[in-house]
């Protein structure tokens, strides 16, 4: 068991800020004061409160809080596959698979941020590694940005793996979209002809894969070779 | 301000040839074009307004049917005029009015739009032309007294602030909040869909996705709700969205309609960002600019956002080239210089050594090639990360390259940039920032000298060189060649490719616009 | 009941930040994740780590809070007595109290950041607002800053007040001083006779006045007209 | 660097001579008075280490006896030595554990410490005075042999960050990761009662408030952590503590033994800020400072204090005055411009227009007033608050100004000023922060060219002024009157009061101080 550290080892010291939709003043230190010990936070010390306009204010605390963390019970969506390099990837896809890789990537439904997607994909890649486009054994289709669903479907017809991009959060828009993907797929083949599912993005919990019935997602600071060696760990097998 | 990076006149004479020469065929290209948007914004100056029981509106209706039944290139006013001296609608009913009832009946297959067109369907079309452009004026000089009337930003740069809740209805209190806090304009962001929409959605909204939508009357309620707060501040506050995506001519038409005061409008956002299609665009944008023209309204234009894409420094240049092609089409659609919101952006790695002065070199290129342009200050968001106490400083360095060359809006950074859309409590935050750094800095700017020779004039002459060289490059080839290329933003953009392409038609003989004469 | 406000009335969005005694990586991110569930936050978006050497690292947590605030439950250090005029505040002791009121300050234990009560008592004030000093029937004695308590309790005979000031919080030292003061006055001099005991400084909790055995503690931003307020509320009655 | 501001050279000369015509009188003072602590840090020199067991150190135990014999005025060291010769230890014990033998047996009231004093015991004395300059002279020499090896800080301003656990065993790790993180100097905060006790605290310490005692055992652990990481680092990481107090000399004197590089080290902080007696201050600092000068350890002044209790704009001139008179009495006291770590701080008003200017005026002044001195540039504290945001922010601008006006030394502010003492985090936040804003600002000095006449010079003169036209006033009435009379950080301190006056006496005729000639 853990606890924050402000400058003592075991000192659970944490800051936080929110805003409350109540007038700045005594009242609402108060409220303050109260969400930050349904936080966890005692004795929690109210360091900035600040109106907003005549109904919000805004606050700082710092303080303890009680909770520990556990390290045995921490969920971590550790990488269960080897990280391999270039060479290991085409000559895993090469020996094992006897043909290409077939990959079809896409930014779906009003998301047009591709960066992050061509950073997997392209040549150019990210963090000093190139992108899928670059390994011999793989084919790449980069369908770009703002695919409809039905669309992707369609272009993703007898590909191996399906990639897709999702970056605007707001109002959970990744999740809807990437449901809605999951369940097309479902609906347009049968389980053994549907491509491998994988979607990406900065803000995506990476435990969600199941819930959101794709095969794997990965989030913030990906490499492509991360994801080529997810592909031959899956598609391929491992190297023996 | 001028003179700061010793410029060399000649060669900033020879860059804006150089755009001409490059922009003239697309200029061209849009003279003899036309979009079903240009046609409905037309209609929409006319008055048609409101949408059928499924939402879409009777201008894409009507001019869909005219379209279907004549083809395009012939434009839809003439068929249009004609056809309404037919189905005249009640009596003391508007013209407006007059035109939904046709629009209707020909939804309904009721209506033949066939010619020929005399010079009545004609005389028509520019009496209600002459009106638009009345109410265009009217709309202008409603602004300019209000202006007058509650007084103005009080200095430069404007504070521009963007509202983003997804909820006409939350952005409301939260716009008039950021105004009372300071701002002097306040961009309402549209939902991620809206650009590819090709209508124009009607009524209010309460929803989207980081944005909602940019409707008639969501652009009247908050104009509405900002000239309440301008008159309780005694200042005129600002408002902004974009005319931009598909309907770009119809979303200038209500802008310059509900007194909008700025658009973002750029030449080549939609293709580049949206794979919109490189002529519908060109088109679209010219009849736009057109309007902002007659409405007083000033244009923001993107570059910024090529540096989202590309790298800010290898690819500074490619910003200079932009502003002048935006510049050079913006004043052959009639814009003057003090509407020519010209874009740019604070995105430099901030690992760089020397960022800062990179950005200040920059920054005063930007400001000495436009002396006269209102120009558009952008924060960093590229690199902004979730570290948002690193963010909140970032965007302090910001305000201050701001203040230290002159610049004359600056849109707001928010340190929750890579984050969510901003806070209520994040706009608190940027608005302290802006305010400190303004304010400590004072005119600072008299105290900023470049060295002669130094590191900051030789940056923005080399980035001013580099810029003459794509121009020469461009003007030598085609720009709609460079765009296919990946020239700006590395996004390649082919001519034949992009959406929207199907409602591009090029002009048959018989072509006819109202406007001709009447814009500039 | 009233939630956080992120951009969205209800949203519940809050923001976070701690650094964990754990080197940074997948694990850290999952400890920090449980954190923030512990502290109530469903969902939780991790958008930031960072290693701080080899055994710590650093986060910032956004994400939406189940908790509300019950504005009913708030427990508010209401002003419980009248705000006076300089005026009033004379009149009611010469009119009430018949003689001057007698008050000594310091800032004691080894603390000597005299600023916040040099505020409340010299003439200069803070805030617009005069320092007791310039009260016509406030006779005040500041004996500085590190003074002890036994010099204190010395000063103090006689005394109807005692304004006590703590700045330095580290270790809870506010906490311990102001104890060892209490119980000294406790100790030296019969509850009748005993000086009203006031503490102030920034970072005090104004409800933890009986624990710590004062009469009053006043937080950061007090001003001195409010100390004479409730001076006069407490030593010379309200004002009929 | 010198030349920004336009300064009249004749004033400067004219500033410095009434600095020196205000501190004569207090440095003849020095000269004529003796502390105990002054004796005490001789003993230290001489080896006297070591506590009885209720903690009081045999350094405290034999001066105090002695004192009780024969009084201070005589000084400590002949009767030390004449006793001596009568109490030798066993063979072969050094000579600092034969003083301990003395002060134990001294502390049984065993010793008689009457005269007369012979030949033998001077002799002795400056044999020992030899002995102990030798050894400040060979730490001296071993730090320069470490920076040569481990190589120095790569660029100004070196990078000052505090630990502040109140625990020696935490502030290790964390002085550790600090340098690793790129600290160039790392001070332990010591507790908030220290600098009232007039001994200096034994072994290595796990408690105080807001920093643990500073202590031998503790300096020496922590420059042992720090040559650790210096030679992992390949770059020597300094270490400051405070030379200030009741025990400034030993402080002194300790800080030369165990290689510290800098000590903070004021000649009115003490009397200020912890209502020190005056004269006590005036004498304990001149011998710190020769200590130091000798030990080439760099001071630095505490003029960033009088702006936490005074206005930084009003008062000013006041930080100017005091740097004059810190320079007067360091350069009395033998140390180099290259030893004057002078202080000063970005504590104006954030919400005062123009701060930023105004800041960078009066950082410039310093800068150019004192070209040969490495400067200490503080960061904001007054002014922040339980805003963290903000916080970055304005500690960002304080780096800023210190890479505009080339500062020397630059003490890292933290988001958290108004909140705890920094936390692991808030040091990393801040480093971030420095190294952000110096790579960024890079030269960007060359482009800080204050407009001649304009605000900024303007400013810096009127400072000047002002600090001339004061220490005219002190010069023509006494330095120890101004202080008196609030001139510093509006704190009264009349010489007849504050603590520590019964520890000070006039020198009689036959006092005899074996360092003299030797120490500067
Ligand atoms: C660049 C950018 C743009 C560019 C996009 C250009 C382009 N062609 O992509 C432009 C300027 C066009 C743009 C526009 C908009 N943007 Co934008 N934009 C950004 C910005 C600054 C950076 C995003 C980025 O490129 N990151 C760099 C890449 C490399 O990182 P990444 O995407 O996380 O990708 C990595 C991993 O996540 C992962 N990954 C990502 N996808 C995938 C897929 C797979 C299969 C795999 C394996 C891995 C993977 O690997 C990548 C490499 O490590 C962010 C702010 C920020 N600093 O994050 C805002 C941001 C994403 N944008 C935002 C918004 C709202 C918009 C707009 C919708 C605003 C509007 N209403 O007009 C518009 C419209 C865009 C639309 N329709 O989607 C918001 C989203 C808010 C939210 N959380 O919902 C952000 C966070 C800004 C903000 N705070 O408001 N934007
Ligand atoms: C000024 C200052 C100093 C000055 C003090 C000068 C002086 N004569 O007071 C100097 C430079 C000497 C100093 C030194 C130190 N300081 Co200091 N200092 C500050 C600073 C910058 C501002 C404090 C201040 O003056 N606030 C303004 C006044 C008006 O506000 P206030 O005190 O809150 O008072 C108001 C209310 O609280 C209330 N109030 C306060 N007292 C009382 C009493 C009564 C009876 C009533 C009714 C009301 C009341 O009314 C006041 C008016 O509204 C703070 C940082 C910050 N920005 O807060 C650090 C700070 C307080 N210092 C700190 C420290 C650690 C020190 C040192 C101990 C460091 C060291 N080890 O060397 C030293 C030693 C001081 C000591 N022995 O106590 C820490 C305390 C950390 C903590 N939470 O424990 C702080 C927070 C800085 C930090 N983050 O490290 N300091
Ligand atoms: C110039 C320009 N136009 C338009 C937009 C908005 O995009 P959309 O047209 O997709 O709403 C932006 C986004 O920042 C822009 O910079
Ligand atoms: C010059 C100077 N000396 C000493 C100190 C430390 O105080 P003390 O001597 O109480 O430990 C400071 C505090 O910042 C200071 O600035």
């Amino acid at each position: 068991m853990i606890r924050p550290y402000g400058d003592t080892t075991g000192d659970g010291m944490v800051q936080t800020s929110f805003t409350l939709p109540v007038p700045a003043g005594r009242r609402a230190d108060g409220a303050a004061l109260q969400l930050a010990a349904k936080m966890g936070m005692e004795p929690a010390m109210l360091v900035h409160s600040r109106a907003m306009g005549d109904g919000h204010t805004f606050f700082v605390v710092y303080g303890r809080v009680r909770h520990a963390v556990d390290l045995g019970a921490v969920t971590v969506a550790e990488r269960d596959f080897p990280l391999l390099t270039a060479t290991e990837i085409n000559t895993a896809v090469k020996r094992r698979l006897r043909r290409k890789l077939a990959i079809v990537g896409a930014c779906i439904g009003t998301d047009a941020h591709t960066v992050g997607i061509d950073a997997i994909l392209n040549v150019k890649g990210i963090a000093g590694e190139k992108g899928l486009e670059y390994y011999r054994e793989l084919t790449v289709t980069n369908l770009g940005a703002q695919v409809s669903v039905p669309d992707l479907v369609e272009a993703a017809a007898g590909a191996d793996a399906v990639l897709v991009s999702q970056v605007v959060t707001q109002r959970d828009a990744h999740l809807h979209n990437t449901r809605e993907m999951s369940a097309a797929f479902r609906e347009a083949m049968p389980a053994h002809r549907r491509p491998l599912l994988i979607v990406g993005g900065p803000r995506f919990d990476e435990g969600m894969a199941a819930d959101l019935g794709v095969d794997r997602i990965f989030g913030r600071g990906t490499t492509p070779r991360e994801v080529a060696s997810y592909l031959v760990h899956r598609l391929a097998g491992e190297p023996s | 301000m001028a003179g700061k990076l010793d410029l060399d006149p000649l060669l900033v004479a020879r860059a804006r040839e150089l755009a001409a020469a490059a922009g003239r065929p697309v200029v061209d290209l849009a003279r003899t074009h036309t979009t079903v948007s240009v046609e409905r914004a037309m209609l929409r100056l006319f008055g048609l307004t409101g949408a059928d029981p499924d939402g879409t509106p009777w201008v894409n209706r009507l001019v869909d049917e005219i379209v279907a039944q004549n083809g395009l290139a012939g434009g839809v006013v003439l068929p249009a005029m004609h056809a309404l001296r037919r189905y005249q609608p009640l009596r003391g009913a508007s013209f407006g009015e007059g035109l939904q009832v046709l629009a209707q009946k020909a939804a309904a297959g009721a209506v033949s739009f066939g010619g020929p067109f005399r010079g009545a369907a004609r005389e028509a079309a520019v009496r209600a032309a002459r009106r638009a452009v009345s109410k265009l004026d009217a709309t202008r000089l409603t602004r300019e007294k209000l202006i007058r009337r509650y007084g103005d930003a009080p200095r430069r740069p404007w504070i521009y602030l963007i509202v983003a809740t997804g909820d006409i209805y939350e952005d409301i209190p939260q716009a008039v909040a950021a105004a009372r806090a300071g701002a002097d304009v306040i961009a309402v962001i549209r939902s991620t869909g809206q650009s590819l929409l090709d209508y124009v959605p009607e009524g209010a909204t309460r929803e989207g996705f980081a944005g909602t939508y940019a409707t008639r009357e969501n652009f009247r309620l908050m104009r509405a709700a900002l000239d309440g707060v301008s008159r309780e501040l005694g200042r005129y506050v600002r408002l902004t969205n974009y005319a931009s995506g598909l309907c770009m001519p119809e979303m200038a038409a209500l802008a310059g309609l509900e007194r909008l005061d700025m658009m973002l409008n750029d030449s080549m956002y939609g293709i580049l960002f949206r794979d919109i299609n490189p002529i519908r665009t060109f088109v679209d944008q010219r009849f736009s600019r057109q309007i902002h023209a007659r409405a007083g309204i000033i244009i923001n234009t993107g570059e910024d956002n090529y540096l989202t894409t590309a790298d800010a420094v290898a690819d500074a240049h490619t910003v200079t080239v932009s502003q002048l092609l935006n510049e050079y089409f913006a004043h052959e659609a009639g814009l003057a210089d003090g509407q020519l919101g010209l874009g740019h952006a604070f995105e430099i790695n901030p690992d760089l050594p020397d960022s800062l002065r990179l950005e200040t070199a920059h920054a005063l290129l930007a400001r000495e090639l436009f002396p006269d342009a209102p120009l558009k200050w952008m924060p960093p968001t590229k690199h902004m990360t979730g570290d948002v106490f690193r963010g909140n400083l970032l965007d302090g360095m910001f305000n201050l390259v701001g203040a230290l060359t002159g610049q004359s809006i600056l849109l707001v950074g928010m340190m929750t940039e890579a984050v969510v859309t901003p806070w209520l409590s994040d706009r608190d935050i940027a608005l302290q920032n802006v305010r400190y750094v303004l304010s400590a800095a004072g005119d600072m700017a008299e105290d900023f000298v470049p060295a002669p020779g130094g590191f900051v004039q030789q940056r923005a002459h080399r980035v001013l060189g580099e810029a003459v060289e794509l121009l020469e490059r461009i003007a030598a080839g085609s720009l709609l060649g460079a765009i296919a290329d990946g020239t700006f933003g590395i996004m390649r953009r082919p001519p034949d490719r992009g959406r929207g392409l199907d409602g591009v038609a090029r002009m048959s003989e018989d072509y006819f616009s109202p406007f001709d004469g009447l814009l500039p």
